[in-house]
């Protein structure tokens, strides 16, 4: 039941983080919705271990794994972006994705 | 045709593609200053070696290679697996990592560290890793990391020479890549839910047309298409690709572009062969005919070379993606299928060569013209005669003029499409391809013409590389049959 | 009662994405990220994945929070206008956003019942490792190739993080803000002995409980980053060897036990039985050591030509 | 004596989250910086005692119940000098 309420909750954090990432224009905006969008990710991911419980165990462990590496890798990517942004913000002064 | 998934003779192989430039890596950026420039080139001499060795063992066997990492069986396991166009793919990037770094001796190897040096020779020797990664995975999770692996090379390359411009293209690059890598990923986690397996080869035997497989594999071209830059998703790759230095260049747009669609392929062919019968190979075919008369358009229109190249590459892109349509059927059943299937390959098989040359031939004429104006580039065929000559062979290559790998390319797509009835992509290949002779005739035209005052005549070491791989690219219309016949081994078909 | 609280812990979660998406003022937006983070780290637990709890309220929440106000500081002194996108490509996203959520909620609602899971593999394969915590032999045994890649991933995030320094900085240190208040001293010195024990308790029980080299690898860098903020210690120079050999040091010793795999097991990667607990904690200990170096680094980010630092 | 027992962890919960709520509101009701932070740290402090209070008779283990009171300390060192740090910048940006 919980499982099923946090699958929905997980295709929801989706649909807003896509939103995010679609219409906001600030550079740090976009990479605050990518966060959103990846924990979605992770939580669908999260409810499906979850569902694969059996045995004495809590959840399927190998979804569980593959989620902890998953975190490790968009961490790397918010960070990379961040030092891009910054980067760019102090050669021109501003931190735009378009010209103009 | 079942696959058991069981370690192969020479499986071993395909452990050492991924821990030699993993290993390189790490001795690169703990050695540093010049040492990390011969680490590089060791790795990619290595890594030539080992492709050519993989490819003959893969022809030798007549199957595909399969190694078991931990010896852990899947699905709990990870499966590495070789076939034929994995074999072909990494042959080819093994070649043009080895040209770029021969190329880049002059750029990035000043007796210091320097900022720019250590990066590059890192990520050349990364790139060699993940390109064989991708190629060499056959669990969808483990394809993820190598995704990301690519992305992490990629991105630092755009903005090597750390200009305003390549910075803001990186970003932009960044942030579609993670898009992409995201919508991949959520397709992965579909999959697991579904069928609790990530093995390509478990899942092609469980998946029987369920709502969950057909919306993973959505989500997943869709953000493999907005990485492979496929129209209408491409607006970030002309800066990325025209602003890099042009070793970098040639690596974005000869390789990594490739290893993504690779992964379309994957999805489309291996893991659920019956989706190129449907309406959805159409729509990719249509974005890739979209992309052939798009990208030629706006690659007719440029006043730059190094744009007018990132724009041919996203038309030349768009040819890979009309195999979708085509290569269907039952393998060996129906020969045009196989044709096409062939005829992809050598799409990217030949681009690759052709494309990397083209950078660096246009990379050398921005150094002796100090700039890379189509309209300025007069009296460059005099003072690059090697490298103008080995531009002019890539873009014989790129319109499909025999006996040309891209004439071979072409020329299989163009039959597989009469033969099945499907005409209409034969226009637009035609269409393209003489779009394509326009744009490399203006490019040759200018630098042919006599320049008032002559430039300097250029050392010709590196514009032999330039030739090098052009001839690459021309040769591959000469082999005898061998080539069309490994890119078979190991095809699955529904 | 349990479901209520998982009702409230969905709501609020929405409506925090909501926030950090749509709100008006960008600190807001990052400060509901964080409670995002937290939120979403205590919704691990109730999901069963307490490793992954401990991820999240370690990188999640925690150090990405961080990382985004540092750059959200750092961002105030340029121009911050947000423009609006046009009304027609919000309600175009919108509904392609809404579309794919759907899609998603009918195919989660859909998938088979009882939900296949590789539950049964991993307790028939567990005695082999040598572990007790199934999460970790996943991480180190079966999947360890996607292990040593992510390490490799993170290697070159930070590569590509000094990437964009300036020509000038090459070799010198990241930018060090330094804060000699009084308490903050304090803190700095009591804290980090604790904080060491912490972390390396944590990689330790993570053969049979919840924990892993990841998440007291980050506790380390922590600890790091708030003796460098107090003035107690200092970023390395990023030209410096040791850096490095502590950088690669705990992939190099991964790939080193894995090729050692061909000759011990018979296979890459591979672990002989009798020794694969010992073998798997020689990895993990070098591991914490280069993933807090380089979580701390790509935190502190590129380095700054010397006059600047 | 197990009624006892769970009449205590109750009693001791309630209040402890009694006063997390009113730290809380403390934080979004009052008017200035420093008389928030006080509010924020002297009540969560206090719940956060509170609950580990209750949960201490709970814990089957003497190391569980040391780890939860070290919890417990760990929260309020860090809660001190952070609301230290914050007030004193608080202030230097206030008062140039």
């Amino acid at each position: 039941m919980s499982a099923d309420l946090y699958g929905l909750c997980g295709a929801a954090l989706v649909g807003i983080g896509l939103y995010g990432l679609i219409v906001q224009p600030h550079p740090l905006r976009k990479i605050l919705a990518f966060n959103i969008l990846g924990g979605g990710v992770f939580l669908l991911f999260g409810v499906f271990a979850r569902r694969g419980a059996a045995l004495s165990l809590p959840g399927d462990p190998v979804p569980q794994a593959l989620l902890i590496t998953g975190l490790v890798v968009s961490f790397a990517a918010t960070a990379l972006a961040v030092a891009l942004l910054l980067r760019l913000a102090a050669e021109t002064g501003r931190a735009r994705l378009d010209d103009e | 045709m079942t696959e058991l998934l069981s370690n192969t003779p020479g499986g071993t192989l395909l452990v050492f593609a991924l821990v030699v430039p993993a290993a390189g890596l790490m001795l690169a950026f703990l050695a540093g200053g010049r040492a990390a420039m011969r680490v590089a080139f060791a790795v990619v001499a290595v890594q030539l070696g080992l492709s050519i060795a993989i490819a003959r063992a893969v022809w030798d066997s007549g199957a595909a290679l399969i190694y078991l990492a931990g010896g852990w069986r899947p699905p709990l396991g990870i499966a590495l697996r070789a076939d034929g166009i994995s074999a072909a793919m990494m042959v080819m990037t093994a070649i043009v990592l080895a040209a770029v770094a021969l190329y880049a001796r002059t750029n990035f190897s000043a007796a210091t560290e320097r900022r720019a040096d250590l990066t590059f020779w890192c990520l050349l020797i990364a790139l060699s890793g993940a390109m064989n990664a991708v190629f060499l995975g056959n669990d969808l999770f483990n394809l993820y990391v190598a995704l990301e692996l690519l992305t992490f090379v990629a991105v630092p390359l755009v903005c090597l020479d750390g200009k305003p411009a390549t910075l803001q293209a990186a970003l932009r690059y960044l942030l579609f890549a993670l898009i992409g890598s995201v919508l991949y990923l959520l397709g992965v986690a579909l999959f697991y839910g579904a069928y609790a397996a990530l093995d390509i080869t478990l899942l092609r035997g469980r998946i029987h047309g369920e709502p969950a497989a057909y919306l993973a594999v959505a989500l997943m071209t869709a953000g493999l298409l907005a990485k492979t830059a496929l129209f209408p998703l491409h607006l970030w790759l002309p800066p990325a690709h025209a602003d890099a230095p042009p070793a970098a260049s040639a690596v974005l747009s000869a390789l990594v572009v490739k290893a993504k669609f690779f992964l379309i392929l994957r999805l489309w062919f291996a893991l659920m062969p019956t989706l190129a019968e449907g309406p959805g190979a159409d729509l990719l075919g249509a974005l890739g005919a979209g992309a052939i008369l798009f990208g030629s358009a706006l690659a007719l229109r440029q006043a730059r070379l190094k744009l007018l190249i990132a724009y041919s590459t996203l038309a030349q892109l768009g040819y890979l993606f009309l195999m979708i349509p085509l290569a269907t059927g039952p393998v060996n059943w129906l020969f045009w299928s196989a044709g096409a299937w062939t005829g992809g390959m050598f799409q990217a098989i030949a681009h690759g060569f052709a494309k990397a040359a083209m950078f660096l031939a246009a990379g050398l004429m921005a150094e002796v013209a100090g700039h890379d104006r189509i309209a300025g580039l007069a009296g460059i065929g005099r003072a690059l005669p090697v490298a103008t000559l080995g531009f002019a062979l890539g873009g014989l290559s790129l319109l499909g003029v025999p006996p040309s790998g891209g004439f071979l390319a072409k020329w299989l797509l163009l039959t597989a499409s009469i033969a099945e009835g499907q005409w209409w992509w034969a226009v637009v290949m035609l269409i393209g391809g003489a779009m394509a002779g326009g744009y490399i005739f203006r490019v040759l035209a200018n630098t042919l013409a006599d320049s008032p005052a002559p430039l300097p005549v250029a050392p010709r070491g590196r514009q032999y590389v330039v030739l090098a791989l052009a001839l690459c690219s021309l040769a591959l219309g000469l082999l005898p049959a061998g080539p069309s016949a490994l890119l078979q081994i190991g095809r699955v078909g529904p | 009662m349990s479901l209520g609280l998982d009702l409230l812990l969905a709501a609020l979660m929405l409506g925090l994405a909501g926030w950090t998406v749509l709100g008006r003022d960008m600190f807001a937006a990052i400060a509901a990220f964080i409670a995002y983070g937290l939120l979403l780290g205590i919704v691990w637990v109730r999901v069963g994945a307490l490793d992954v709890a401990l991820t999240e309220a370690a990188v999640g929440g925690g150090v990405t929070g961080g990382l985004l106000i540092a750059a959200w500081a750092r961002l105030r002194a340029t121009a911050m206008v947000e423009r609006k996108a046009g009304a027609g490509l919000a309600v175009l996203a919108a509904l392609a956003s809404l579309g794919v959520a759907v899609l998603l909620a009918a195919v989660v609602l859909h998938l088979p019942q009882p939900a296949p899971t590789l539950v049964p593999e991993a307790m028939a394969n567990l005695a082999p490792t040598g572990l007790g915590n199934p999460v970790s032999a996943t991480l180190m045994a079966w999947r360890a190739l996607d292990t040593l890649l992510e390490k490799l991933v993170l290697l070159l995030a930070l590569l590509g993080i000094w990437s964009v320094a300036p020509d000038a900085a090459w070799g010198a240190r990241p930018a060090a803000s330094v804060d000699r208040d009084g308490a903050l001293t304090f803190l700095a010195q009591f804290l980090p002995p604790v904080g060491v024990v912490v972390g390396i308790y944590t990689v330790w029980t993570s053969a049979d409980a919840p924990g892993g080299a990841f998440q007291g690898g980050t506790i380390l860098a922590a600890m790091w980053l708030l003796a460098v903020r107090a003035g107690l210690a200092d970023l390395p120079r990023v030209a410096s060897r040791w850096l490095r050999l502590a950088l690669v040091a705990g992939p190099a010793v991964f790939l080193a036990v894995g090729l050692a795999g061909f000759v011990l097991a018979g296979h890459f990667l591979a672990y002989p039985e009798a020794v694969a607990k010992p073998l798997i904690v020689l990895i993990e200990a070098p591991m914490i050591l280069s993933i807090g170096v380089s979580l701390a680094l790509m935190v502190a980010g590129p380095p700054v030509p010397k006059g600047d630092a | 004596m197990t009624l006892l027992r769970d009449l205590f962890s109750i009693v001791a919960i309630c209040a402890g989250g009694f006063f997390f709520l009113a730290g809380t509101v403390g934080l979004l009701r009052f008017p200035d910086m420093l008389t928030r932070l006080h509010a924020l740290t002297k009540a969560d402090n206090l719940g956060l005692g509170l609950i580990v209070l209750g949960l201490l008779p709970r814990v089957g283990s003497v190391l569980g119940g040391v780890k939860l009171v070290a919890v417990w300390a760990l929260a309020l060192l860090a809660s001190a000098c952070v609301s230290q740090v914050a007030a004193r910048m608080g202030r230097l940006r206030d008062e140039p």
